[in-house]
């Protein structure tokens, strides 16, 4: 072919790097109210206009508006608050505890800690929860005890988990909460099979799944997406979009083309886009989408906005790739934050419950961390090795009784 | 009693604990109204219904992940895999979820899920329709292995893995699907309904995992085998008069070792065989485990009788194949040391 | 929850079975002509519309309209319509062959010859086509030596890849044309990185990737299209949608919610739906995705909807799970008799000349075939063992030289 | 020559050969800008260009699925694999694609990708960063295996890699990354700057796969290890004082079973060591090889000193993790014999 022009190789960059002024001026955020809430029950192709709008109820003032407006009550409201700051309250002191060598990793969710408590209300305490590392906030809103988290971060004699998991890397199959692991991504269609289970027992369960927004570029996240349209499996398949995936911005994963949310429409699912940092909003979104699948319409997908407001885990420096305060000018705010604003302006909150709440939650998260390091620290303490055999199998085999007997127990 | 082939078998296994649990569901690339490429599914769907044994879109992994959230939900799922060479999409899913999820939760979830897949040779199916990738499963704890050699262990099997709360995989050897086959492909093929297996209970019944079955006793030298290699060992000792003893090994994991250690104390002598290729298969594993516990006992090397260490050429298959000459090559290698 | 409704489990079912009258009511076609054709840099974002319609130029009379019009001289028509009848003859004695047991596998590409043949003629030489096993006349419209073919099919001394494959997996790197394999999917992520690889050395060639519709639920197609919108490669992902996949109707693979081109929505890409069975539509849609990529403009997902008119492959038989006379009345028609009409149309063709083209191109394959025949059929002839230890590794190590000898070669 | 770790070594490698070919590129999670989770590719992108090493979206498929697309234009792609755990997603493409592409195009199109990957324990990385799948490789053919000991020969063997046609999984022990480690956890972590191999020469140079080396002479027993555990086999033999000659294998496949042989002959007994858990790992295969060319040489059974059959705990880090302790034990099991 005569002339030819030559090619070039797109590379995505984020449009700062350390040094510069942070600019999130390519992250289009409608006003509160502007997007339009569909009855439950609309057909996808109805709804393809969706993941171009965020849902959002909280405005500027701090008003709920809107039709997504979920109108809950004010206690509703403050127990949301409140399992917000005890994450956020708990992610501090683990942290710290990880720098003080209590343990080996730990994984904050600051910032994006409406993703997992409103829905953790919305469900149902037989319904099941999929998470990723960052909703420890599912568990916090259904008031799973702060001491197993620590025996389970320290990995010590108590653990629920044996000593066999990272930190972090809960199960809490009373709470509704599946076993989290290391691998990304692969627990994404679980959700969807432990749906489709559901619906063909006929029964009324229906599960919520999270994936990160780098995640959705791993083939699980399409099998997930792809099964829970043609067997309509009743499912909330969520993408927290936090703008990063350890050093690599959401342009990276496909960001920059269209949004997260869009990826829904390929599937014929609805797919919401929702401001992940308004409590309210986060709420309704998924009750909509619970309501949805309940009533046997289906998969929704959601993607919510928001941002990684800490480094990546205890690993992670993140002002090596990104400006320092970048956080700090996040357009959506704090939801903590602007949930505390609401419930003020709503005459139902003040300064000084908050601080008392604040006070009272630090010394929760602070018994139970004296209390786990009182049993022990990772290294200090330790379930018996015997546990490292068990639960292989059900019932181990020759190679297992062989093993544990040579290395004494 | 029926007489059945090994498609006969397995499709009575399914129906059998479909009737009997309504938590027992199948379901798989074109396995529902079609009844599956080899038609082991035939008529589940019409008689349990279009819910219990459906088609799936082709994704492997999302077949095993599914599998595997309905198995933490309560069921007891059993998935196909079309070809064991189709596998290797939903390898990360048996490995890092379904092996690992009874342990990293504390036993709080597992999975109790069944992988049904043909595999293995002799059908010029070249290289994509061929494969034998159990060495690939039996590295990884907390998968169970399982290779049924006849209609009466397939069925007996196929119950105890889909009743076993592990994950086990079920391999089926389909050039043994409609009769036994030794290696000998320029002879007329044979039906199983001349086979003594062949005769099935039409109910339940089970064939615990972890036992292997001593298919002919011997003195003279141990064959380890399994699938259709057990059929080509009995074939290889038959035509070459060795005094030999075939352990069909049945499960690899669990492994029968007990039967496998008291048979080659006894003869002294081992030959491994199967269809995969040898670099790191699964003969290795028995190698390592008999020179350890028979190190004593052992007068000649062991020697292992394997798939190539190529992909399996369609051209070529009779020349891949491990078939009865190569066996009894081994055998006499073993029988005559040095 | 009180009173939660019972869920069910949706399993997809073709609105016919073996028996029934068939019925493809539920294809949306709109007229020839009535899709627009938007400029080939147009944004993703302005051509969301564009996976709901179905670009078509030849109309029922045969005449080729609307904007879309590729506007071919006759003698490229000529030469497509003789790249496709050329397959279907050649599809024909092959299958014939394996019912003569001379193989052990063949595949037709029956009714679907326009979606390689068109764009087999838009692509450069140096271009790279990563195919399914039914784009066959991609090579056909190549003239790719069908004694070659034929070897290949038999396995015997003369095949190209040395009785290694299964018949009709071709490999033919001179024509631009990718080594296919039993795998479904996993090479669609190849064109990608052979594209990325075109742009980031400067070059400017392109690459066309085929994959069908059931395999579309693979991981590979999503992790293709994740990449290909990342970095912007310069490839056309085709779906070519038949409607089946052995046994299993496309609800299973998820299109009953939405068409396979609004897949492409996810990730920001066209999506062009298109007419398969229209070599003019095929040509276009395939033009104009080349035209974007060549001008760095990424990739475009095109579904082309098609039929599968004969069996899975000669292991199957469809009339266990479709009606018999289903390929009867599929509404598009066949790509052969309508571009033949057509040109019969513009008299630049006629039933005389399409017979004798017919006659010469069975003898052409007759001929072909005799001559593979004589070097032999399966089992009868094939390359030297050999050949099973060569091209493991570029050089054997001790593992292959020993067996090699064990077996006596 | 520069005092260099591991992972300044491997970042040598990877700029030796991106400024001698500009048809070598590298991309993986996190490679570009940042320079890798563990600083491997520091430096790069900022020096060869934003397109020679970049980021990638978090799919391992895709990642080597890229690679094998641009190895067929005719480009050296190395990709990062961020842990050894995250290969399995990209294991079909690895196996199915990779391995095959030469052998079933009949050499039309091969596969020149280098795959690396931080593999291995003692980290505290638990069961999901801690993978030592070495045995799933080396059973594949057309795959062919590398893991380095220490920094000389990560460069060497990495630019060998690098420049080879055929696909190289190149696993890079990750405890040693920063300094050598032999499995004393007690005692204070020692530096790469103090150990001779660390002398490494800025330029190109190749350590060819496929060769071990004797990396301790001995004549009374044979030791085989690769990565970390060459350190820890080093630290028996020292420990325990036993004469025992040590082979770092450095390529799994290739193997240099020359060496091994010549070795066993010699010492007459034999113990593998590997962190992969032990069934059906690459140890079984070396014990049959062993056993077979060595069988009436050998006195006592080849001893395996392997990781559990089990996933890799976060607290049981040192119970799980094959140390000197375990590998002395095995030491004497087999010089002493039944
Ligand atoms: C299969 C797999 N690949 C790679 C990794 C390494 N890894 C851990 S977290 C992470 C980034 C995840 O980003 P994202 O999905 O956006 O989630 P986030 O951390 O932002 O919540 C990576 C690459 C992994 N754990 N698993
Ligand atoms: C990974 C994989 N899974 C399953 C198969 C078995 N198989 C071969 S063809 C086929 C159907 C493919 O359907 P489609 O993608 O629609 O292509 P078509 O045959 O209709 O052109 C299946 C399931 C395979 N070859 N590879
Ligand atoms: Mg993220
Ligand atoms: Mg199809």
């Amino acid at each position: 072919m005569k002339n030819r022009q030559p090619l070039s190789l797109h590379i995505p960059t984020p449009s700062t790097r350390p040094g510069d002024r942070p600019d999130f001026s390519h992250i289009a955020i409608p006003p509160a109210g502007s997007t339009r809430q569909p009855d439950v029950l609309t057909p996808g192709c109805e709804m393809r206009d969706m993941p171009f709008g965020l849902v959002r109820v909280l405005d500027e003032a701090g008003d709920a508006v809107g039709p997504w407006n979920p109108r809950l009550d004010p206690e509703t409201l403050q127990r949301g608050l409140r399992a917000m700051m005890l994450t956020r309250n708990f992610d501090s002191r683990m942290f710290q505890a990880h720098r003080q060598g209590k343990t080996s990793f730990y994984m904050t969710s600051t910032g994006e800690e409406a993703l997992g408590a409103a829905p953790s209300m919305v469900l149902e305490p037989d319904d099941m929860c999929f998470p990723t590392y960052r909703i420890v906030s599912y568990l916090m809103a259904r008031d799973y005890p702060l001491l197993d988290m620590v025996n389970q971060i320290y990995s010590n004699a108590d653990d629920p988990l044996k000593g066999r998991q990272l930190p972090v890397l809960y199960s809490a199959r009373k709470y509704g909460f599946y076993s989290l692991s290391g691998n990304l991504g692969t627990r994404f269609a679980h959700a969807v099979g432990w749906a489709m289970a559901s619906a063909y027992k006929n029964d009324s369960k229906i599960a919520i799944a999270y994936i990160g927004e780098g995640t959705t570029a791993e083939g699980d996240f399409h099998e997930a997406l792809t099964f829970a349209n043609v067997f309509r499996a009743p499912v909330i398949l969520c993408i927290t979009n936090n703008q990063w995936a350890i050093s690599s911005f959401q342009g990276i994963a496909g960001g920059e083309a269209t949004t997260f949310a869009a990826r829904a429409l390929g599937y014929g699912l609805p797919g919401l886009r929702v401001d992940g940092n308004d409590f309210l909003a986060v709420h309704a979104a998924t009750q909509w989408a619970a309501e949805r699948a309940r009533s046997n319409g289906g998969a929704t997908v959601i993607e919510f906005v928001t941002y990684r407001a800490g480094g990546h885990s205890t690993s992670d420096d993140p002002t090596r790739y990104r400006p320092a305060d970048e956080a700090a000018h996040w357009p959506l705010g704090d939801p903590i934050e602007r949930l505390k604003q609401h419930l003020i302006g709503l005459g139902e909150w003040s300064e000084e419950r908050h601080q008392a709440l604040d006070a009272e939650l630090k010394q929760a998260v602070r018994t139970a961390a004296k209390q786990g390091e009182a049993i022990g620290t990772l290294g200090q303490s330790k379930p018996s090795p015997a546990e490292m055999f068990t639960d292989v199998y059900k019932t181990p085999d020759w190679r297992i009784l062989e093993q544990r007997q040579e290395l004494g127990y | 009693m029926t007489t059945m082939t090994m498609i006969r078998a397995i499709n009575s296994a399914l129906d059998v604990m479909m009737s009997r649990d309504p938590d027992v569901l199948v379901f798989g690339e074109d396995v529902g109204y079609f009844g599956g490429v080899f038609r082991v599914t035939e008529g589940l769907a019409a008689k349990h219904g279009p819910t219990r044994c459906f088609d799936t879109p082709i994704s492997e992994g999302g077949i095993i992940a599914t599998a595997i959230g309905m198995g933490a939900y309560g069921l007891r799922p059993v998935a196909e895999i079309q070809f064991a060479d189709y596998i290797l999409p939903a390898y990360d899913q048996l490995v890092s979820e379904a092996a690992r999820l009874r342990y990293r939760s504390g036993g709080e979830f597992w999975s109790p899920i069944t992988v049904r897949s043909p595999y293995g040779g002799g059908i010029f199916g070249g290289q994509t329709h061929s494969a034998s990738p159990e060495a690939l499963f039996a590295h990884v704890c907390g998968l169970k292995t399982v290779i049924p050699s006849n209609p009466y262990d397939a069925k007996g099997l196929l119950i105890a893995a889909i009743e076993d709360d592990d994950p086990v995989i079920f391999m089926e050897p389909k050039r043994i699907y409609n009769g036994p086959f030794d290696g000998r492909f320029e002879q007329p093929v044979s039906a199983w309904a001349r086979h003594p297996s062949s005769e099935v209970p039409d109910g339940h019944y089970v064939v615990p995992l972890g036992k292997a079955a001593i298919v002919r006793g011997g003195e003279a030298i141990t064959v380890l085998a399994y699938g259709t290699m057990v059929h080509v060992a009995l074939a290889a000792a038959a035509e070459s008069g060795a005094d030999a003893e075939i352990i069909d090994l049945r499960s690899i994991v669990p492994l029968d070792l007990d039967t496998i250690v008291e048979s080659v104390r006894k003869t002294r002598r081992c030959v491994v065989v199967h269809e995969a290729s040898r670099f790191a298969g699964f003969g290795a594993e028995l190698c390592a485990l008999v020179q350890e516990r028979c190190f004593y006992h052992l007068e000649a090397p062991i020697e292992r009788v394997c798939g190539w260490d190529t992909p399996y050429p369609h051209a070529f298959e009779w020349d891949y194949f491990p078939g009865p000459s190569r066996v009894i090559a081994a055998m006499q290698r073993a029988l005559r040391g040095l």
